[in-house]
């Protein structure tokens, strides 16, 4: 009995200080301008008018009732209404005290905007949606209480029984249709599918470049190359599970292998685009040798820590005054010269994009043909148990290597198209923090696999740029998401999932996939 | 299964992407000649009926006008790093724009409005922005880009789109060489400095023996090589040169290492965060009675609170700031009314961020004109060479007249020093 | 008489101050089922670390075929015929069965990166063999029906004869094999005894055994050394050990005779 | 029999990497040697003062390495995982340390109300700066186990540690958007004014000690020893180290495995709130991304010490700020390359002691 009381009222006071953090950043004038913006209003100062003001918190209120009300599962609706109504409560008293002293800072004519920020006084006045403070602060307090019994009645009507029948036949459908392809046989439903992503991403490849624009090409073009690096790294660490957190150093290599040769300063060697491409892929591969050599016995975080020294290493380099002469030092390279194609010049951002899908292609065609053979299955089994590996006659130490060369290939390719795309590459840009991104993307997607790695680039390099609306709050809302899918979806979006083989004997009707529950 | 898994994410890809390519335009707007007419406030279409009240101009200019109903507004764009470690230099910049373009007021009833887009310093950054504002055919002209790095990556894409840009900060002396039409910049950049404060050590202040560090960056060691080149020609001697990590707290190593050479003067390329605590550690390092010599980075309010007693006599060369004008006073009253904040504490380029925004928009207003249907035609091609011909521009930190290349900032830099812990005018 | 296929020569393994292996000498008769039994810690599972590679021994040789191999790497030795299981299974546990067949096959297939990249010929023939194979072992040992299955998640006796699968698939001419009844019950135990006789009749390898279980041991082995505290404290045959007193001390403390009565009548029967 | 042998028992050249490990050691070694004789024999480049100078620094920026390495070894060793947001922990330290001098300078007392607090009463205004600082932090450390960790203890070893990741930036951001991101300078009392400290010659120019580093040094020595002392002694230490060494087992003793780490977080987030005031005390400036590359820097410090080792954290980030300060004068190397030389070293230890200087303790880690 306590409980069902106590449960929202906790909910409610988190969720009040979640209202006061995002008020305290300025997040509710973001939100509230991206609605005026929504309903086709210009917003030409930074504050939007006071009704979006009250329209964010209102939504809060919603969300935190629908919240309490999901906790503290009530059969009926009352039940959920009284949840909502006193998380609402709850939150709204958080809120109340805080916008009291917010109060007390206007009337006061108090500036403390050197300490905080957004409080800025009409700032704080749009918070108490221009009333005196007092009224302000119950106005806030009124406002999430009602959204919060609101909420806690959609859910109640959520969970009644009306909307589950709306949505059966739906179900019906998606079920049935998920029969039918269960009902075609391993290859042909294989082969179904195969067809329709081919001709879906041949859409997507094809025709999208050419209708929409500069900017989503480039968008699309990074995502292709932050692909094109997971699935290099998810050699390394997807399969032969070495914890590499330096990886960005072979990008940076093949990216300055192809300003080197490709651009007037230092050297105006202009040896084009596609040897370039190529030396810069060997090259990054001969640093992953070179790396791994001396370092094949660490295993774990101390491989990580030395990688990352690593990279930090190259990047230092290439930025310090003693190889400014080859490098450029902090100025980078500037104007690298675009591909050729035919004696045309191929460096449009369409031509670009074009070509990274290609690149892009070829790497998920190695990527996937390595997985099933002889070395991706000694990079498995190196992974799951170095020791019983070796027993088994594979040379870890080899195969770690290969491991480490290939994938640095992989991102060697990346680098030298990025430096040519961008026309510019300078050490910066090969920060620590780009490594960490990669390896984030690939757990994100989920370890080792290519559909895992191309959602989890998409997230990583794709959601960074669809939330540009959300201006200076975009990195702390990435933060926060890339926390919420780990808590969500801890495989990764898309999990891995061991092959299915056809022995001979399962040709023989011994059906072995009934058999086995995996 | 994984087919059937690539299937999922394939539609999740398409899905996402067409959602993204509703939200911008995408019509690439200016073929020369071309007009592209604004409705609402961001995004285009080419309708052959506006070509009715078309001014002659728009046909001629090499990239088109841009064209605005009445109640549209002229955007300026302004690509700077709101996050990660040098998020102060775009937001200081970016709320030096917005008063500008307050002050700057309207156009025939045509407002214009600062758009800030987030490119954190770098090229990939700096080239992504690039492109959204390519796309927008309502922006006429950049602020920016604010490091040398993103503007590196962005003046290709920009010099495509035919969008004017005046940078108040990127100092990178490679970045006007490379003849592109369309950057300027009113940074006052390694070239115009170095050399006359070498000369002024060298004679004013007959140092013989110079140590020079810099932060690692490419503004501070430009103007490290600059100074090391010309103080050795004038016959001083450079004792040691030594590039500092810039961000750090803790230099003793660096300038004990530099007491070692005993040199009479220390010469930093660099800003505040970084020459404050040099100058304060050089009184633990044995380098008490060198002088300090900074540059229009170190320059500033903060330079003073940072070393207090330390910072006497401290020297540094900035742009020639017309003293105090009233402008300033009302920008710095302004600028502390609307943000809290004393102007210049988060970067030595505030100013500069409202110059090079009101010069734009006073480049606009030159070239802009108003059609007979009402309408607003800004000549891409006509704004360009009007930023380019920029000349005699009274700004609030300095006046500025762009040469052929386009650095704007070309005059003679003043030193000035700190005495009582104030900066003054050196003798 | 048939050839010695591994001699052991003083072979010793110290661990800081304690000597696990003390100068044992071994001598393995090929196609023989050779034990190696005595109680806990009596350095058994470290002498076979020492056979396969995994310890360098601080002194004394290993034979194979009469050729020393000290200070070969595991994986040289695994490819050179001398494969074994572990006390604690150790299976690469999210692979599934097939696949951990495969792995066992490694080094008798011969496709390099290229060939998988390009899908060469040598990949085909190779991919095949390998399933034929793999597929193979799994029904030598009995499991075909869970190929697809997750090693982790089959139950333990599948497991332990997974890890044989796995090392029968490197072709071995040496097996050795730590405890493999270990935690199994009779009936499971039985059809282990089996399967050892069978592999040692039909592919004639040599298996050396280590084994707790007393009625396993009498019932297959041909031959048994005991060790005791790193040293060996007795060899020969099933009969011989059973009244070796030795032996039963050993076991049983000092003055275990009656025991040792009812032990050998056991057997008799 | 000999004739069945396989041939490949003819060794191949395989074993080239067996030496390659060793010889790329030397060589390095080598070269660091010769640098040495260059500079220290041949040159001598600097005095004794600058040797002085040099070593001081490093010991002080070491001891707030040691300081935030300790925490992170600490949760380390309990849960095998890289708090990547440990550094924020401290960085929001820092800027409590801030905040309470900035409140403290504007308190006035004595007679005529013109002294400010902080210089009136500087040891009490420190003592109450530690006291918030490390009680912030430790709540933040607190906070995050409890949101962004504990859901993922069963998760793959990876995924605590992308958690972590988006935990750092969303703090970054979050400190940047509350506080602006500006470089703010702490108001020290006037004792603490930056250069102070105490002075001596040495062939006469003048040495420095500043308090602080000293201060600084003896707060993370004292802090090592008691924890240190927790960790074996007490009850709570035992229920530490049996978490770390099968965290089932522990349970079925009856150890609240929850509650251990929870505590475990608090401490070494009150840690990190320590160093971040004496960063705030020591360099007196502080901003939003103050925590980033001290953090960095102390988990390379926490595994060059052995990852765990609690005294191996303290030794590594000693070892590491006296190379970053010493390395580059001793081999005549530009100070750019600090970390490169640290770096390397780091290479160089971890390939002839796989394990850290004093090696792992508290539990080996599990790949």
């Amino acid at each position: 009995m306590k409980k069902t009381y106590f449960q929202p009222i906790q909910i409610g006071f988190i969720f009040g200080a979640v209202n006061v953090f995002l008020v305290l950043i300025g997040f509710n004038a973001m939100v509230a301008s991206l609605l005026a913006k929504a309903l086709g209003e210009q917003v030409l100062t930074a504050l939007p008018p006071f009704p979006y003001l009250a329209a964010f918190t209102i939504l809060l209120g919603l969300w935190c009732g629908i919240a309490a009300a999901r906790k503290s599962s009530r059969a009926r609706i009352a039940g959920n209404v009284l949840a909502g109504w006193l998380s609402g409560l709850a939150a709204g008293s958080v809120t109340f005290v805080f916008c009291v002293g917010i109060g007390w800072l206007l009337s006061n004519k108090i500036d403390i905007r050197n300490y905080l920020t957004v409080l800025s006084f009409d700032f704080i006045n749009g918070v108490l949606m221009g009333l005196p403070p007092l009224v302000g602060a119950l106005a806030n307090l009124g406002i999430l209480a009602a959204a919060g019994a609101v909420g806690g009645l959609l859910y109640g009507f959520i969970q009644s029984s009306k909307v589950k029948q709306i949505n059966q036949p739906i179900l019906a459908l998606t079920c049935s249709t998920t029969e039918k392809l269960k009902r075609l046989d391993h290859g042909r439903r294989r082969l179904a599918f195969q067809i329709l992503g081919v001709a879906i991403a041949g859409a997507v490849v094809i025709f999208l470049p050419l209708n929409w624009g500069s900017y989503w090409n480039y968008v699309a073009g990074t995502v292709g190359l932050y692909v094109i690096l997971g699935l290099g790294l998810n050699l390394i660490v997807g399969l032969s599970g070495q914890l590499v957190l330096g990886y960005i150093a072979f990008f940076a290599i093949g990216a300055y292998t192809m300003a080197l040769l490709n651009s007037p300063l230092p050297y105006n060697l202009m040896w084009g685009f596609w040897p370039a491409l190529v030396l810069g892929v060997i090259f990054a591969a001969l640093a992953g040798l070179l790396l791994g050599l001396p370092l094949m016995r660490l295993r774990g975080d101390y491989l990580a820590i030395v990688t990352l020294g690593f990279g930090e290493i190259i990047r230092i380099l290439l930025k310090s005054d003693v190889l400014t002469d080859f490098s450029g030092g902090p100025r980078g390279i500037q104007n690298i010269s675009g591909p050729t194609l035919f004696g045309r010049p191929f460096n449009s951002d369409i031509d670009f994009m074009y070509l990274i899908a290609i690149s892009v292609a070829l790497a998920a065609f190695v990527y996937n043909r390595l997985q099933h053979s002889r070395p991706g299955r000694a990079w498995l089994s190196i992974r799951e148990d170095e020791t019983a590996a070796r027993a088994c006659g594979v040379n870890t130490t080899r195969y770690k290597l290969l491991a480490l060369a290939l994938g640095a290939a992989f991102a060697g390719l990346a680098g030298a198209i990025y430096a040519s795309r961008n026309q510019f590459t300078g050490p910066e840009e090969h920060s620590l923090m780009a490594s960490i991104n990669v390896l984030s993307l690939i757990i994100v997607g989920g370890l080792g696999n290519i559909p895992g790695t191309i959602l989890g680039a998409f997230a990583l390099k794709g959601l960074p740029e669809i939330l540009r609306e959300f201006s200076n709050y975009r990195l702390l809302t990435f933060g926060a998401l890339l926390v919420v899918m780990m808590l969500s979806r801890p495989e990764g979006l898309i999990p891995s999932k061991r092959p299915k083989y056809k022995t001979p004997q399962e040709a023989d009707g011994r059906n072995a996939e009934e058999k086995n529950v995996s | 299964m994984k087919a059937a898994r690539i299937f999922v994410v394939l539609m999740f890809m398409f899905m996402m992407m067409t959602a993204c390519n509703a939200a911008p335009a995408a019509a690439e707007p200016n073929s020369p000649g071309s007009v592209t007419e604004v409705s609402g406030s961001d995004s285009a279409t080419t309708s052959p009926d506006a070509a009715a009240g078309t001014p002659e101009i728009c046909s001629t200019d090499a990239h088109g006008c841009a064209v605005f109903k009445p109640g549209d507004v002229v955007k300026i764009g302004m690509g700077a790093p709101m996050t990660g470690g040098d998020a102060s230099y775009g937001f200081d910049i970016s709320q030096g724009g917005t008063i500008a373009v307050q002050d700057s007021g309207e156009f025939e009833g045509f407002k214009f409005v600062l758009v800030v887009e987030d490119d954190g310093g770098t090229a990939e950054g700096g080239a992504a922005v690039a492109n959204k504002f390519a796309s927008d055919p309502a922006l006429v002209a950049v602020a920016g880009h604010i490091y040398s790095g993103a503007t590196s990556a962005a003046i290709p894409i920009y010099e495509k789109a035919g969008i004017v840009m005046l940078s108040p900060s990127a100092s990178l002396p490679t970045l006007t060489t490379l003849g592109s039409a369309v950057f300027n910049r009113i940074v006052f950049t390694d070239a115009r400095q170095g050399p006359p404060a070498a000369e002024y050590l060298f004679n004013k202040l007959n140092v013989r023996k110079l140590a020079v560090l810099h932060d690692g960056s490419d503004y501070g060691k430009g103007l490290a090589e600059t100074v090391a080149a010309k103080f050795t020609e004038l016959g001083g001697e450079v004792v040691i040169t030594e590039a500092i990590t810039k961000g750090e707290t803790d230099y003793t190593p660096v300038l004990s290492a530099v007491a070692a050479k005993n040199p009479e003067s220390v010469y930093f390329g660099g800003y505040t965060a970084e020459g404050a605590v040099i100058v304060n550690q050089m009184k633990q390092t044995g380098l008490e009675n060198a002088i300090f010599f900074g540059d229009d980075g170190t320059y500033g309010a903060d330079f003073l609170s940072r070393t207090g007693a330390n910072g006497e006599g401290a020297f540094a060369t900035i742009a020639p700031i017309p003293a105090d004008s009233p402008e300033k006073a009302a920008f710095d009253a302004a600028y502390l009314e609307q943000f809290g904040k004393e102007a210049g504490t988060l970067s030595p380029y505030t100013w500069n961020g409202y110059d090079s925004v009101s010069a734009l928009i006073a480049a606009v207003k030159s070239v802009a004109v108003v059609g007979n249907d009402g309408n607003l035609y800004v000549p891409r091609g006509a704004l360009i060479s009007a930023v380019r011909n920029l000349t005699d521009f009274h700004g609030i930190s300095g006046t500025y007249t762009c040469d052929a290349v386009g650095e704007c900032n070309t005059l003679p830099p003043t030193f000035v020093m700190v005495k009582d812990g104030a900066w003054v005018p050196a003798p | 008489m048939s050839a010695e296929i591994i001699t052991a020569h003083n072979v010793t393994k110290v661990f800081g101050g304690l000597t696990a292996v003390d100068e044992i000498d071994l001598v393995v008769k090929e196609k023989t089922i050779h034990s190696i039994i005595g109680p806990n810690g009596a350095g058994k599972t470290t002498f076979f670390n020492c056979l396969s590679g995994y310890y360098t021994p601080e002194n004394g040789e290993v034979f194979y075929c009469g050729q020393s191999i000290r200070g070969r790497g595991t994986h040289e030795i695994a490819t050179l015929g001398i494969l074994r299981t572990y006390q604690n299974i150790r299976l690469f546990s999210s692979l599934t069965a097939i696949e951990n067949v495969m792995v066992g096959l490694h080094h008798s297939l011969h496709e390099t990166w290229i060939d998988a990249v390009l899908h060469t010929r040598r990949y085909q023939k190779d991919e095949k063999h390998a399933l034929i194979e793999a597929s193979h072992w799994l029904d030598f040992v009995g499991l075909i029906g869970c190929a697809d299955a997750v090693a982790g998640s089959l139950p333990y006796g599948a497991q332990r004869r997974l890890e044989i699968a796995r090392a029968l698939a490197g072709k071995p001419r040496v097996l050795l094999l730590d405890e493999p009844t270990a935690g199994m019950n009779p009936q499971e135990t039985l059809e282990m005894t089996a399967l050892i006789r069978q592999m040692r009749d039909d592919f004639g390898i040599t298996i050396i055994l280590i084994e707790h279980d007393m009625h396993v041991v009498m019932e297959i082995s041909d031959f048994i050394s005991v060790l005791d505290f790193g040293k060996k404290i007795a060899e020969g045959i099933p009969s011989e050990i059973q009244s070796n007193a030795r032996v039963i001390e050993a076991y049983l403390g000092p003055g275990g005779a009656a025991l040792a009565q009812k032990f050998k009548r056991k057997t008799r029967k | 029999m000999n004739e069945t042998l396989p041939i490949s028992i003819a060794r191949k050249g395989a074993n080239v990497l067996k030496y390659l490990r060793p010889v790329f050691g030397a060589v390095i070694l080598i070269f660091i040697i010769y640098r040495l004789i260059q500079t220290l024999l041949i040159q001598e480049i600097f005095g004794p003062e600058t040797w002085t100078r040099l070593v001081i620094a490093g010991m002080i920026i070491g001891s707030v390495y040691a300081l935030i390495a300790i925490g992170y070894t600490l949760v380390y060793g309990i849960l095998f995982m890289i708090n990547f947001a440990h550094g924020e922990v401290m960085m929001l330290g820092a800027y409590t340390c801030f905040f309470v001098f900035e409140a403290l300078k504007n308190i006035k007392v004595g007679a005529d109300h013109s002294l400010a607090f902080s210089n009136a009463y500087p040891v009490i205004s420190i003592i109450i700066a530690f006291i918030l600082g490390m009680s912030v932090s430790a709540l933040t450390g607190f906070l995050l186990e409890k949101v962004a960790y504990r859901p993922l203890r069963q998760a793959p070893r990876l995924v605590p540690l992308i958690s972590a990741i988006g935990a750092s930036i969303f703090l970054q951001n979050a400190a940047q958007l509350l506080f602006s991101p500006q470089l703010r300078d702490v108001a020290n009392p006037q004792i603490l004014a930056r250069g102070s400290g105490w002075k001596f010659l040495i062939n006469g120019s003048s040495v420095t000690i500043p308090y602080t580093g000293v201060f600084t040094f003896l707060l993370s020595l004292i802090l090592l020893v008691s924890l240190y002392l927790i960790v074996q002694k007490t009850k709570f230490g035992r229920a530490m180290r049996a978490v770390a060494l099968d965290k089932k087992t522990a349970s079925l003793m009856g150890i609240d495995v929850d509650k251990t780490i929870s505590l475990t977080f608090l401490i070494s987030g009150a840690l990190a709130g320590a160093a971040g005031v004496m960063w705030g005390l020591h360099n007196s400036m502080v901003y939003y991304f103050t925590g980033f590359v001290p953090g960095i820097k102390a988990f390379t410090a926490a595994v060059l010490g052995g990852i765990g080792n609690l005294p191996g954290a303290m030794l590594g980030g000693l070892f590491l700020g006296i190379i970053e300060s010493v390395g580059p004068a001793a081999l005549g190397i530009d100070f750019q390359l600090k970390d490169v030389i640290a770096f390397l070293l780091l290479i160089v230890v971890l390939t002839f002691r796989p394990s850290g200087l004093l090696g792992e303790v508290l539990a080996k880690e599990k790949v």
